[in-house]
């Protein structure tokens, strides 16, 4: 077992601790951050297998995927913040 | 004369095409609209004499639109659609002028007269139809036209007629898609061909082509109503009189029956039908309809109650003429659905007349009546008569014929239930025209302020109608009499066969 | 070609993306600068066309980035259709919208209202992420293009800005977020087994359990956003409480992406097998079951709609699923016929269904018979796109429905006919719950006011719920379409 | 010429029918009616028979003509119906419903004086319906209770009548091959057919059992209606029979045992029946049922043999003749008697009335015996076992005969017969006077008009006046129970039809409570499901069970038999 299964491995279970969250959670940021962890978990998996014996170098298109997985969930959740915060604002008014 | 080979789709197009019209004219233009309306279905009915005559002299018509590799929505115009294109230009005609009379400041005219035009064109796209599948296509689209026109009234009751009826309709409907299917899978093909194209499938799968059978007329039987898919149209009479007058006579219940001589005729072929042994069941079926519809006929109080169960009961002619599988009874069918639908359409419209003019909804209302409206219960008293199978009115001569063809075909006890039928059918039009004629009204009755005054355009569409049911059947052996043109078909479709 | 000479199938891409920011940038022109993108994209959508029929398969590699890494773009018949489908129904929608949001302009220095202001960008943003996909030949443009359209269809779907909106499009996002994710892993392993990216290579690629893991997650993304039953949950609230266009978006196109996802997936990997086709069949045939009860119980008329989208697109994985000699190599037809009947109807469906909110004030099912006002056209529209939607011919409809019996029957597989018997029989009765409404009258109070006039918004709504029904009598050339560029690899 | 003249025969009083519609032409109309008979008698007398004219284009090709047998029965049947008219026209001056009297009248006149025209099956159905249908009307004319009643009964029998008339003519069609009655009567047609045919046409003729709306239609009818029904009409029956039946060509051993049998119940049976009568009419009714007694005894030994056809045939038509002309001249006798006020104005009628009643009974050297004696003869030729009760039930049938005529002479003035205010007396004398004259002079013209077929009549034996003198000594003994059928029609249609009724309200009562019950189910099950998946959350463990369904089907899918272990997904990642 190499250093990158182990890595994989425990990606995968981060991703699934965080499916675990986001299905299993019912507040709203929990959620959100559950999410959060699925995406860290899925690219710890593809981080960690691109990577290579030295002295080849690690395989950039998985650091390709990722990077632009980062950007689209810091994206995402913004605009789920914004929802969220909207949202507790409306209620608010309404329960008042 | 010119020849236009798209004849057969103008003569579609021109009531398809009114539909969107009449539906978009706003409520307020009544002339422009009845202008519209009398003017197309004059058209129309020119065209059809224009198509027939160029079809009696040798002219083929056939246009396809492929929709589905190998699939065609096909239109022809052999001579069992021109009869039933011919019979619903004509009766069309008649009756929107009973429409525009009728619906004289009534709400949602222009909803009204789109989907009755777009009912009309159903029935022409049926008639025409080359193929299971454009057949199937008019078949729904002649369920969804209609639909509007039975709920016209809006009520609860009507709605929930509506909801029957389209329950009924749409199963129907679903069922014939099924069967179209098989057949397409089956046979490789939909198209109508005297002779039928199921040979190979029934020689190779027997099993299969009679299960298609059952299939394709129970579905085709909802419209046709047939016993025990007959329930909904004793409850669809809530519609407006017209409405009901053109479902019963030409548009929704032959649509059905004409599906049923089509691929009785041309998807199985008669021969092959009673060498898979399926004609003695539909031979059944088609009797226990009419004897119970005429039992059913016979307890109903009200007028058009009575009348739908009469419908019931006579369409069933055409199937059992059909299925006897001779091909005088098959003139007797073919003849039956032209009498019929110029019979039963003038009784709705006398009908009508009697709800409108004097309030006279049920049986038990009608004494004195034919006093007070002779014309109207005159055309009356003729289709009834006509209906009981009395000489020489039109019944007369389908049933003549249908008598003859059972006993061609082998099948002496057909007579017996003719008479039977006949019997029934005297026992509820008799007493009406009793009534009508021989009893003096009530004093209620002839107290009670005239409804409405009954106009022209109520008045002479049943007069006119009844007049063709005494001309047909006094005329019966004219050259161009219906009977005359069900000769010429069915010598087609017998030889055909051979 | 010059380096820099704009292809078509890129300017699809890009024009409505920079549309799109021009709209942001100046809210008070969006409808025009949305307008004339949308016209532009279809200029461009018909280039495509052009080639796509001179050729059969065009392809572009973009930024010198070649197969089998690289971004790269492909049209054939299937991706030609669904890009026409898309500018048809943005211009439609397009045209609805500027009614449906027209309203007092707000005096200078004011904020536009949110609506106006952000239908216009993300609507073009939707486009943007739409055509990617069609476009797109490799897996990792996909994962992008499938984010484009998440976060560009929760907007629209919050932009009427009310409460149950916000919540359903909260949930809509975490669906929409997980299922994205889903797919991205996914599309590392298969990039981790076979070393490339693009679908031609997935065509070639041995099958594995690592394998088999990819595809399944990818599947179960993307089910979860094209909301196959029981991944179903988050749809119904969504559309429902959305503006009316942005319903009209997202129940005819953005369901689509994850459809036509698997569709090319489908169409390029050893994946997925018979199994895989009757489990997604089976899970068809409870979203047509329950999509379809719960359309018969929903109280409004927009939630109804949204019903009938979860019942529809079950249909859709039945006509995938009906498997058999043929597989997929037949059926997709019936599939894409389906896709597009029911974007074109379901299109016109919302939009009626806006109109009709509109006009009568509310979309109560039971209380649809008590207006004295009746929207004549929209009902109108309703009720087309209804005989489109359950399927009575002629409509575009009945044709796919029909692909799908004829399919099933010549696979013998007649269970999956009589699942469709169900929901057609299912759609009847759902649909005439609100055609009832419209047509009764005697629960009117007020004298009855038909003919208001027609309005411009009328148009779209009925355009689109007739094409749906007519477009049936254009199956051929539809088809033939279709075919161009022999997607699925045969002849027809 | 011929066409021509047939057109006038039928198309005059068709033609007068039409014009009542017409207010204006009503008075035109009646005054014409005596004479819209006449181009038919005028045919028969003076037209060469036997001619032929084709209709292509009528109906299913009407084929027109005369020939001797049906010239016989038009011209009778003809002069009744002038007479009748030129009562008619007098009887209903004053009527409110006159109008519909004439239409209905003259309908029944084209239909009962053309299908003596018509030599085709389909129409002669036509007139023979037309005929049929629209004297409903006159027995309804009084729409008092009892014309009620004895109208339900006649449409009744009417109506089963046509519709085995309708069965036998279409069955003899199909076996003949040809709509032609010439070439129908001219084929041994099927036991079946011919019982159907003769059904139909016994009850148009009033045989038992098939009588029973007989005596009260004629009882019920005004006068000029009773007189054709009884006069013209009942011969129609015996017309279609001679016409169709194919009497001479074929023995039908078993039918004609049958029909004897009916004809001799007949015979004496009506007698016991119409001896309860109290309405002179219906004992008139009675009387003429008896009489199709004797006729059907004439058929009966023709079906069983049919050499006797020959000898038969003429003695049948002399009689219908002669039963025609006295039977209607009984009818207007009575109502000439009914307008009559003064005592002696009634004696003399009565006196008057007292010849055709003579003539019916069988008076020697008048009609009725000629004809009973010819027919004795004729029968010779027929079965012989039977002979001597033919023989016997014809001289029997003299006394019968003389009872009824005897009771109707008592009744007239027991129940004077109900008469419309202010008829003019005159005008009803002259008909009835004549007929009764022609009914006397029959012996006379016969041979004349019939020419050779009056053979057998001159050549027979005056007759006995026995009879007339027992039936005179006995004609108060008869008091039997006579069965009217009052019981309605309707009643057992309804009867037959209440279970059916019942048993589908039953049945469509059932369903919809278990649909109903269904649906409630149905309609608790949708929310029991949502809250159970909103408490479990199922739709987004769906993921999760979906994801795991995959992957399973997925991996058994590629895992080769040879490894068995399905390693984890990420291990088959490493470098």
């Amino acid at each position: 077992m190499t250093e990158a299964t182990i890595y994989g491995l425990a990606g995968l279970a981060v991703f699934g601790l965080g499916l675990m969250g986001v299905l299993g959670a019912a507040d709203r940021l929990r959620r959100l951050v559950a999410l959060n962890l699925c995406a860290g978990g899925a690219a710890m998996v593809l981080v960690a297998s691109s990577w290579r014996p030295p002295p080849a170098a690690p395989d950039p298109v998985p650091h390709a995927l990722v990077i632009t997985g980062i950007v689209v969930m810091v994206s995402a959740t913004a605009v789920a913040l914004a929802l969220i915060r909207r949202l507790y604002s409306l209620e608010t008014d309404t329960d008042a | 004369m010119i020849d236009m080979p798209l004849l057969p789709l103008i003569i579609l197009l021109t009531s398809l095409g009114a539909a969107p019209v009449l539906l978009a004219l706003p409520e307020r233009s009544a002339r422009l609209r009845t202008g519209l309306n009398l003017a197309v279905a004059a058209v129309k009915v020119a065209l059809v004499i224009w198509l027939a005559w160029k079809a009696a002299h040798g002219v083929v018509y056939d246009l396809r639109l492929s929709v589905l590799p190998g699939l065609d929505l096909h239109l022809q115009a052999d001579p069992l659609a021109l009869m039933f294109v011919a019979l619903s230009a004509v009766l069309w005609l008649v009756t929107t002028i009973y429409s525009v009379g009728y619906l004289e400041r009534g709400p949602h005219r222009a909803r009204f007269f789109g989907f009755f035009s777009l009912c009309v064109a159903a029935t022409v796209g049926i008639a025409m139809a080359g193929n299971l599948f454009t057949f199937l296509v008019f078949y729904e689209l002649l369920t969804l036209a209609t639909y509007p026109l039975v709920i016209h009234r809006g009520t609860a009751a009507a709605l929930r007629a509506g909801r029957i009826y389209l329950i009924y309709t749409l199963a129907g409907g679903l069922a014939l898609l099924l069967g179209t299917l098989a057949l397409w899978g089956l046979a490789g093909t939909t198209d109508f061909v005297p002779g039928g194209v199921m040979a190979e499938v029934a020689a190779e799968r027997p099993g299969a082509a009679q299960a298609l059978f059952v299939l394709l007329i129970a579905a085709l039987g909802v419209k046709a109503a047939l016993v025990p898919v007959h329930g909904w149209l004793p409850i669809a009479m809530v519609a407006p009189a017209p409405v009901s007058a053109l479902l019963h006579a030409v548009a929704v219940v032959k649509a059905g029956a004409f599906g049923i001589v089509r691929v009785v005729y041309e998807v199985f072929g008669i021969d092959l039908a009673q060498g898979l042994g399926v004609t003695g069941p539909l031979i059944a079926v088609a009797a226990v309809t009419i004897i119970y519809g005429s039992l059913r006929a016979m307890a109903q109080d009200d007028i058009k109650a009575r009348l739908a169960y009469s419908t019931v009961s006579q369409v069933s002619y055409i199937t059992l003429g059909v299925a006897l599988a001779s091909p005088v009874a098959a003139i007797g069918a073919l003849a039956h659905l032209i009498h019929q639908g110029v019979m039963k359409i003038t009784m709705f419209m006398a009908a009508g007349n009697l709800a409108e003019g004097l309030g006279v909804k049920k049986v038990s209302q009608m004494d004195g009546v034919g006093r007070a409206m002779p014309g109207t219960m005159a055309a009356f008293t003729l289709a009834a008569l006509a209906m009981i199978g009395l000489p020489p009115f039109a019944g007369f001569i389908s049933k003549w014929y249908l008598a003859q063809g059972g006993i061609a075909a082998g099948q002496d006890w057909v007579i017996a239930l003719l008479l039977g039928s006949s019997l029934l059918n005297a026992a509820y039009f008799l007493p009406l025209l009793h009534r009508a004629w021989f009893r003096d009204a009530t004093p209620e009755a002839a107290n009670a302020p005239a409804r409405r005054k009954i106009s022209l355009w109520l008045a002479a569409p049943p007069m006119i109608t009844a007049g063709f049911v005494l001309v047909i059947g006094v005329l019966a052996n004219a050259p161009f009499s219906p009977l005359e043109w069900t000769r010429f078909i069915v010598t087609r479709e017998f030889n055909g066969g051979l | 070609m010059p380096e820099f000479a704009p292809d078509p199938m890129t300017l699809a891409i890009l024009l409505p993306l920079f549309g799109a920011i021009a709209a942001f940038l100046a809210p008070r022109a969006a409808p025009l600068i949305g307008l004339g993108a949308v016209g532009a994209m279809a200029a461009a959508i018909a280039a495509v066309g052009h080639a796509v029929a001179q050729a059969g398969t065009v392809t572009v590699p973009l930024g010198g980035w070649g197969a089998p890494l690289g971004i790269e773009l492909r049209a054939d018949g299937l991706a030609l259709a669904m890009l026409g489908l898309t500018a048809l129904i943005a211009l439609a929608v397009g045209l609805g919208a500027l009614s449906a949001f027209a309203g007092e302009a707000p005096a200078d220095g004011q904020p536009m209202p949110r609506q106006r202001a952000f239908f216009w960008p993300l609507c073009l943003l939707l486009l943007t992420g739409m055509n990617g996909v069609y476009l797109s030949a490799d897996l990792f443009n996909l994962y992008v293009m499938l984010e484009v359209i998440s976060l560009a269809a929760v907007g629209l779907a919050v932009l009427g800005g009310t409460v149950a909106a916000l919540r359903a499009g909260l949930a809509y996002m975490y669906a929409s977020l997980l299922g994205a994710l889903m797919v991205l892993l996914g599309v590392g392993f298969v990039y981790l087994q076979t070393g490339r990216l693009d679908f031609a290579g997935l065509a070639g690629a041995q099958g594995s359990p690592a394998l088999s893991a990819a595809f399944a997650l990818m599947l179960v993304g993307l089910a979860l956003k094209a909301a196959l039953f029981p991944l179903h949950f988050w749809l119904p609230e969504a559309h429902a409480n959305a503006t009316a266009p942005a319903s009209a978006l997202l129940s005819a196109l953005v369901v689509k992406a994850g459809l036509y996802i698997l569709l090319r997936l489908a169409e390029a990997g050893p994946f997925p097998g018979e199994a895989i086709l009757t489990l997604l069949g089976v899970l068809g045939t409870g979203a047509v079951l329950w999509g379809g009860v719960q359309a018969l119980r929903a109280e409004r008329l927009k939630l109804l709609v949204a019903w009938s989208t979860v019942a529809q697109i079950g249909l859709i994985f039945v006509a995938l699923a009906r498997a058999g000699t043929e597989g997929l190599s037949d059926s997709w037809r019936a599939a894409a016929l389906l896709i597009l009947a029911h974007a074109v109807a379901k299109a016109g469906m919302f939009l009626a269904a806006g109109r009709i909110k509109d006009v009568i004030g509310h979309d109560r099912i039971s209380e649809l018979d008590r207006s004295a006002v009746r929207p004549a056209l929209a009902q109108l529209a309703f009720a087309l796109a209804a005989i489109s939607l359950i399927g009575l011919p002629p409509s575009l409809g009945f044709i796919g429905k029909w692909s799908l019996m004829e399919g099933a029957m010549g696979a013998g597989n007649w269970h999956w006919i009589a699942v469709t018997m169900a929901g057609t029989l299912l759609s009847v009765a759902y649909f005439s719950r609100a055609l009832t409404g419209f047509l009764r009258f005697d629960r009117v109070r007020a004298p009855l006011d038909e003919h208001r006039g027609w309005a411009l918004a009328d148009a779209p709504p009925v355009v689109l719920a007739g094409l749906a029904v007519g477009l049936g009598l254009a199956a051929g050339p539809i088809l033939a379409v279709l075919d161009l560029g022999r997607p699925f690899g045969v002849t027809p | 010429m011929p066409g021509l003249a047939l057109l006038a025969a039928i198309g005059t009083p068709l033609g007068l029918a039409l014009l009542l519609a017409l207010p204006a032409a009503r008075g035109l109309v009646w005054r014409a009616l005596p004479f819209a008979p006449l181009p038919a008698l005028a045919l028969a007398l003076f037209g060469t028979v036997p001619f032929t004219v084709s209709n292509d284009w009528l109906i299913l090709g009407s084929v027109l003509g005369l020939d001797a047998t049906a010239r016989l029965f038009l011209i009778p049947a003809a002069l009744v119906w002038t007479a009748a008219a030129a009562a008619a026209r007098v009887w209903m001056a004053g009527d409110r419903r006159a109008t519909g009297f004439g239409l209905c009248f003259l309908f029944a006149m084209t239909g009962n004086l053309g299908l003596f025209l018509a030599d085709d099956a389909p129409t002669f159905y036509v007139f023979f319906a037309l005929m049929s249908f629209s004297s409903y009307g006159l027995v309804l004319h009084a729409r008092s209770e009892e014309a009620l009643g004895a109208a339900r009964l006649y449409i009744t029998f009417v109506l089963a009548g046509e519709l085995a008339l309708f069965a036998g003519l279409g069955l003899a069609v199909g076996e003949t091959g040809s709509l032609m009655l010439a070439d129908i009567a001219d084929t041994a047609l099927s036991v079946p057919t011919v019982a159907l045919l003769l059904a139909g046409f016994g009850v148009k003729l009033g045989v038992m059992p098939l009588h029973f709306w007989l005596p009260p239609a004629h009882g019920a009818a005004p006068v000029p209606a009773s007189a054709v029904l009884s006069g013209a009409m009942i011969k129609a029956g015996l017309f279609g029979i001679v016409a169709t039946v194919p009497l001479g060509e074929a023995a039908y051993a078993d039918l004609g045992v049958v029909v004897t049998a009916v004809g001799m119940v007949t015979i004496f049976a009506a007698l016991l029946m119409g001896a309860r009568e109290t309405a002179p009419k219906t004992v008139l009714g009675f009387s003429s049922v008896s009489q199709m007694g004797i006729v059907a005894l004439g058929i009966g030994a023709a079906l069983m043999a049919p050499g006797a056809w020959g000898a038969v045939l003429p003695v049948l038509v002399f009689l219908a003749a002669h039963h025609a002309l006295a039977k209607a001249g009984l009818f207007l006798g009575t109502g000439v008697f009914a307008v009559q006020h003064r005592p002696a104005a009634r004696i003399a009628v009565t006196v008057a009335l007292v010849l055709p009643a003579l003539i019916l009974a069988g008076m020697p050297l008048l009609s009725g015996a000629l004809g009973k004696e010819a027919l004795k003869t004729a029968l010779g030729a027929g079965p012989a076992v039977w002979l001597p009760w033919m023989t016997l039930a014809l001289m029997l049938s003299g006394v019968a005969t003389t009872l009824l005529m005897a009771r109707f002479l008592v009744q007239l003035w027991r129940k004077r017969p109900a008469a419309p205010a202010g008829v003019e007396s005159d005008a009803l004398v002259i008909p009835f006077v004549l007929l009764a004259l022609a009914a006397a002079a029959l012996p006379a013209i016969w041979p004349t008009v019939a020419g050779s077929a009056a053979q057998p009549i001159a050549e027979a034996a005056p007759g006995t006046p026995w009879p007339l003198v027992a039936g005179a000594l006995i004609a108060t003994a008869a008091a039997v129970a006579s069965h009217t059928s009052r019981v309605g029609w309707s009643a057992v249609l309804s009867t037959l039809t209440a279970p059916a009724e019942r048993a589908a309200a039953r049945v469509g009562d059932a369903l919809a409570r278990r649909r109903r019950a269904l649906a409630r189910k149905a309609r608790a099950l949708p929310p029991a499901l949502d809250g159970w998946i909103a408490a479990h959350r199922l739709g987004q463990t769906g993921i999760a069970a979906l994801l795991v369904t995959v992957l399973v089907i997925g991996g058994a899918q590629h895992v080769a038999p040879t490894d068995p272990i399905a390693p984890p997904a990420a291990e088959q990642n490493g470098p």
